[in-house]
């Protein structure tokens, strides 16, 4: 064991540190999930890729750096601390870009894996519908084979970022007699799909973060489909674990919103009488988002000696959605009667990102798994017990 | 002992209740966002008919003359509602406020209009910055270290600032402290002022809290994932039951407080304010607990704008932070205890 | 409304003070599941008795006084505030004996309530069996008809103060086709009959306050059939309503226990440096045995008016049995390393109580129904939920 | 950055591990309650025989001179099976701290007898009132304000004092201070006791927490009510699911205290008790979330003293309130943060 980042390692963390520190746009850009700022945040990924951060993990040859899992952990560290813009494409880079290196074909990496890193292509991910939630199995939205085409029909919802991105992946049932997890298929769908609508729907926050998706007699050619025909739940499962697990939350996020709330708590309790309970609450906020660090750093350990995430991915994931809902509350705690001012509030604290990060965080609970199926999973798949 | 509303107190939230359901629906609470003022069209001409607006008012200026513990069943009814009009800083703080301290003219000028509903009163918490519907309000109370000034609308500036609950019109009040609008210098009052609103933030808080319980029952109970009611989960089955027993120990110690206050001492010859902080505790716990569960088990549905779970997750958490959170009146409780 | 004492009421509280005042033993009894212990309080029982205040609202033909609901509350506020012994016959008057004025015939009201009220008779409740606990419908220990008797095979377990009781009011099945909740009856049966076997079995505190039954055609004479053959579980769900709600925990305890915490911490913090947020904690149990109080007041006017009580006595006891926990585990952390020392260390504080009273709360969430159910029958009976 | 165990380490904490589950089954932990001195016949020869209680020693006086982290994994092993023997004090607090900071006669006196177990040493706590093992260890570590001192037997008292936990033998000691004694004026050697006995207990409460999770999804898999296991039940799967992640999020945080101690700094510089105390408190909140959970999965069988759950649930408790508790260690990381 030896718990010191190598030399290498600290070269790395300080090129990325002193690149954003340089590069970080002076003003912040328009929020992520409207019109200009999608496409402001969009600029933001061809920088990122034109120097080589946009995904560092990957394969030099469709623009990473082809970095350890260490590395990787390092670079989220230092992107959040930095205060960095949000990632646009985020749902294409870390849950569909895992899913399309394993099962996509040569042609489809060498198709799609660029434009995704260089956020020339935004991708949405079109898996939940009206009907079918937590119960993904249920997915009713029809591919129906016809020559080189698949003709979709159906609805998908609660679709991050679908208003604007540029494609989509989808979860449809290509087999219409089939039922629950088999005869359903992965596939890649352009937004620019005719019989493709899109509506978006507004978040909590009132962004329109979310679109709804209406297919009518809507033709993808059959060349897009990631695996299989008929395989799309293992395939999608391979994406459900990198969502649960590291991929898509890395401690770095926690770790700088830990560390802005003990600066929030100084700069309140440098003004005005604090609660001395809630430095307390402070102290748990900063602990959960160490212990997430090290039990991650823990776990790439495993990884890297040939071990797998498996199941610990449910923990990981109900500890860092949890994590962050109390660490925003607190915060919102801290700052009183200014906890509920929005970004347009003259006195709002930190541009509202209190409460906004407060809202986000409260859709961790729920999404990719609400985390009672992911106890459910726990009890079940790590702990063996009975299911019936 | 007798531990019971009247049949008349309870008639009067239920009329109160039949209006909200009519003339302020969720849709008309939405409508309110959009609304320059943030106001419900009509709403306070129909509440001001009911006299709920006047009740703590004199009979001498037309109101009902009638106690805190006559509001406080109709004040849940507003949040269970959501309703965006500032009753309660109205009339369960400034009208009381102005009835008890201040002197003849300005009781005079303004108890008759605030009754009748023709003139908007607010009032500013001193454990918050913002005052609600200030730039709206025709005279606000406000606190300043140990006083409490009634200022006219003319008298102040105020500048908005957006809440996440868009039915919420806070706004930072400047103005400028002298003999004209002096209210009180007794730090009672402040205290007063201070227990009035607490105590009607958390009769509306257990409103929400009541709502988001209702909406989420009926939810759970129709939403059906592998094949049948996500109700029938044992966990979202104790998420509601949770929001319920929080619930159901809130309400009385809501309501002792407002008979303490209404008493000016605990049944037992205590300290209202202490009856106040418990009943604001419980109450903000309650509502927090209840927009947790009420989200979770609504899932991706209830986080969007278009659906009206949001109308009351705002209220709730503006509410349980607003007029001293739990921790503020926990503290406030526990100087007590440790001084034995 | 009017939260008030009536002058009655005031003087009816000054009375039971007073007289607990002046009689309650000098030196603490020993405890009472150990032979000596329960024969001591059985010893106080009859003095409570002969002063009239064993079961003070019970008909004075049988040793009370006839008081109502609010009177009752009063005197058990004062009973606890007092610290009076513990009631070793709680399980006969408050658990059996209103099933008994519901369900017995004159001659059994004549026959026990009396000896019952004066501790001449200590009641165990034989219910649980090791295969029935949460599932009591699924009880085995039969009870079949042979002339004027029962004849019992079977056992019963977790039976408090089963060691040394002198009856047991015990769920048999006397259909031994029956299946569930039918064909159970409710039997009183004297401890000793021939072919009764008891074992006393250690709690968690170490003291042998269980007792298994061991039943081996054991007669019981029918005469002490409680209700009708085979009506046994509706017999026995009236007694879980009081178990759960007013009758078995009154707000005294809870008041009397929070009223100590805080004396506890003030002379914690009058000796050493307390952490602030374990004020917090204080404040916590404090409030929320201020409003078990007002809401059982509350439920108290609405039962003289008429209403039920019903399945609202499973939030109460959820409440209750909770905020035990909460208050003696924050007791414990007041002491910190003195926290875990036992009435027989010599630094003890307090000897050693808020450790026993911590042992004790703990079972309050599983006893009379864990509150995991308690939560279900609130989610379906009170609220409406789907059962399946 | 290699967040893993060595191949040596892992296989000496199986060794500690397979010999407790031979010499030290639950029957053992039982019988040592009625022991005189809590013991359990020859566990701790067969101990002293694997060299896990000089780990921290010098070659020189027979130990292995390893460091904490060689010995983390083997106190988890000690928590799993409540093994009464105070190891941790002896092996994890007191033979480092003498090997570090005893002048040559004493650490020639001590060390060799201590490594191969033929003199038993002990070490209290600052934040404590009693010590663990005093009458019958035969020199004891003591800290009084700034200074630590080590005590023969003869030279202090000890007044039993009977824990809830009838394993844990504790005693209040009384000596008297003075030169002879003396380890250390320095009030960071008093620090470096606490560190070492809180990441000591921070690990064997990792190990309770572990065997009490166990032993509850084994109970609850064969436990039938209503025709089925209990642990069908959405809210007893919940309960092992929240007891396994606080677990598995406590794990690496005791490890990387355990490194930082070794190493005198945390990986990116900072200071070793801060890590000690993050890992103190999420084993503290693990193992007392272990007990609440495994008690009321159990049921009322669990709260007999027949069964054996009762050894780990008062195990635990003591785990968590001795060498500071949860409050305390978040105290102390709060003071830090606080000022920045």
């Amino acid at each position: 064991m030896d718990l010191r980042f190598t030399a290498d390692q600290r070269d790395f963390r300080d090129e990325v540190r002193t690149w954003l520190a340089e590069n970080i746009p002076a003003e912040p850009l328009p929020p992520m999930d409207t019109p200009e700022g999608f496409e402001a945040h969009r600029g933001w990924e061809r920088i990122l890729f034109d120097a080589g951060w946009s995904v560092v993990n990957w394969p030099e040859a469709y623009g990473g750096r082809e970095v350890g899992l260490v590395e990787w952990l390092l670079f989220e560290e230092e992107y959040y601390r930095s205060g960095a813009p949000g990632r646009v494409n985020t749902n294409g880079i870390t849950l569909l870009g895992p899913t399309l290196f394993a099962y996509g074909t040569p042609e489809q990496h060498e198709r799609f894996m660029r434009p995704m890193a260089a956020g020339d292509e935004i991708w949405a991910q079109g898996w939940s519908e009206p009907d079918s939630g937590s119960d993904l199995a249920s997915i009713s939205t029809r591919a129906i084979r016809d020559g080189d085409d698949f003709v979709l029909n159906g609805q998908k919802t609660w679709c991050s970022r679908g208003a604007w991105a540029d494609w989509m992946f989808c979860i449809v049932r290509t087999d219409p007699d089939s039922e629950r997890h088999r005869g359903l298929s992965y596939l890649l769908v352009p937004a620019d799909s005719p019989g493709l609508e899109r509506r978006p729907v507004g978040r909590l926050d009132g962004e329109p973060a979310f679109a709804e998706l209406f297919f009518s007699d809507c033709r993808v050619p059959a060349v897009n489909l990631l695996g299989e025909e008929g395989q799309g739940w293992s395939v999608a499962m391979a994406t459900t674990s990198s969502e649960r697990g590291l991929n898509l939350r890395a401690p770095g996020r926690f770790l700088a919103a830990a560390g802005r709330l003990a600066d929030l708590y100084r700069r309140a309790s440098a003004e005005h009488d604090v609660d001395p309970g809630v430095l307390d609450q402070v102290v748990r906020a900063w602990m959960a988002a160490d212990a997430y660090r090290w039990q991650t750093y823990a776990t790439a350990s495993r990884l890297q000696a040939g071990g797998e995430l498996g199941a610990s991915a449910s923990m990981m994931k109900v500890f860092w959605s949890e994590l962050d809902v109390e660490l925003h509350a607190t915060a919102l705690r801290l700052l009183g009667s200014h906890g509920e001012l929005v970004a347009d509030a003259p006195e709002a604290v930190d541009a509202g990102s209190w409460m906004s990060g407060y809202l986000f965080a409260l859709s961790g609970p729920i999404y990719a798994g609400t985390n009672e199926i992911q106890r459910n999973i726990i009890a079940e798949r790590v702990l063996g017990l009975p299911r019936k | 002992m007798q531990f019971s509303f009247t049949d008349d107190q309870v008639m009067f939230a239920e009329t109160v209740r039949d209006i909200l359901a009519n003339e302020c629906p969720p849709s008309a609470v939405r409508a309110s966002w959009e609304d320059p003022d943030g106001r419900v069209p009509g709403l306070w001409e129909t509440l001001a008919a009911t006299g709920v607006l006047g009740v703590a008012a004199p009979e001498a200026h037309g109101g009902l003359d009638m106690s805190t513990l006559d509001l406080v069943l109709p004040l849940e009814e507003f949040g269970y509602a959501a309703c965006p009009e500032p009753v309660a800083e109205h009339a369960a703080v400034a009208i009381p406020l102005l009835s008890g301290h201040a002197a003849g003219p300005v009781a005079d000028e303004w108890l008759g209009r605030a009754a009748e509903g023709t003139a908007l009163l607010t009032a500013g918490s001193p454990t918050d910055a913002f005052v609600l519907a200030a730039e709206r309000a025709d005279l606000a109370l406000l606190c300043a270290d140990d006083e409490v000034h009634a200022v006219p609308a003319g008298s102040y500036t105020a500048v908005a600032q957006a809440s996440v609950d868009h039915a919420r019109r806070l706004a930072r009040v400047d103005w400028t402290r002298g003999p004209d609008t002096l209210l009180s210098d007794d730090p009672a009052v402040v205290r007063e002022v201070l227990d009035r609103g607490a105590l009607a933030a958390a009769a509306q808080a257990v409103g929400v809290g009541r709502r988001l319980l209702d909406l989420t029952v009926a939810y759970v109970a129709e939403r059906e994932q592998f094949g049948r009611p996500v109700g029938v989960n044992q966990a979202v089955k104790h998420h509601c039951s949770n929001v319920a027993i929080a619930l159901e120990f809130a309400g009385p110690s809501v309501h002792k407080a407002a008979w303490s206050c209404a008493q000016g001492e605990g049944p037992e010859g205590g300290d209202p304010s202490l009856d106040v902080s418990t009943a604001k505790v419980l109450a903000s716990d309650a509502v927090d607990l209840a927009c947790r569960a009420a989200l979770q088990c609504h899932g991706a549905i209830g986080y969007t704008i278009e659906h009206d779970l949001q109308l009351w997750l705002k209220r709730g958490w503006a509410l349980s932070a607003s007029w001293g959170d739990a921790a503020f009146h926990r503290r406030r409780v526990g100087e007590a205890l440790a001084a034995g």
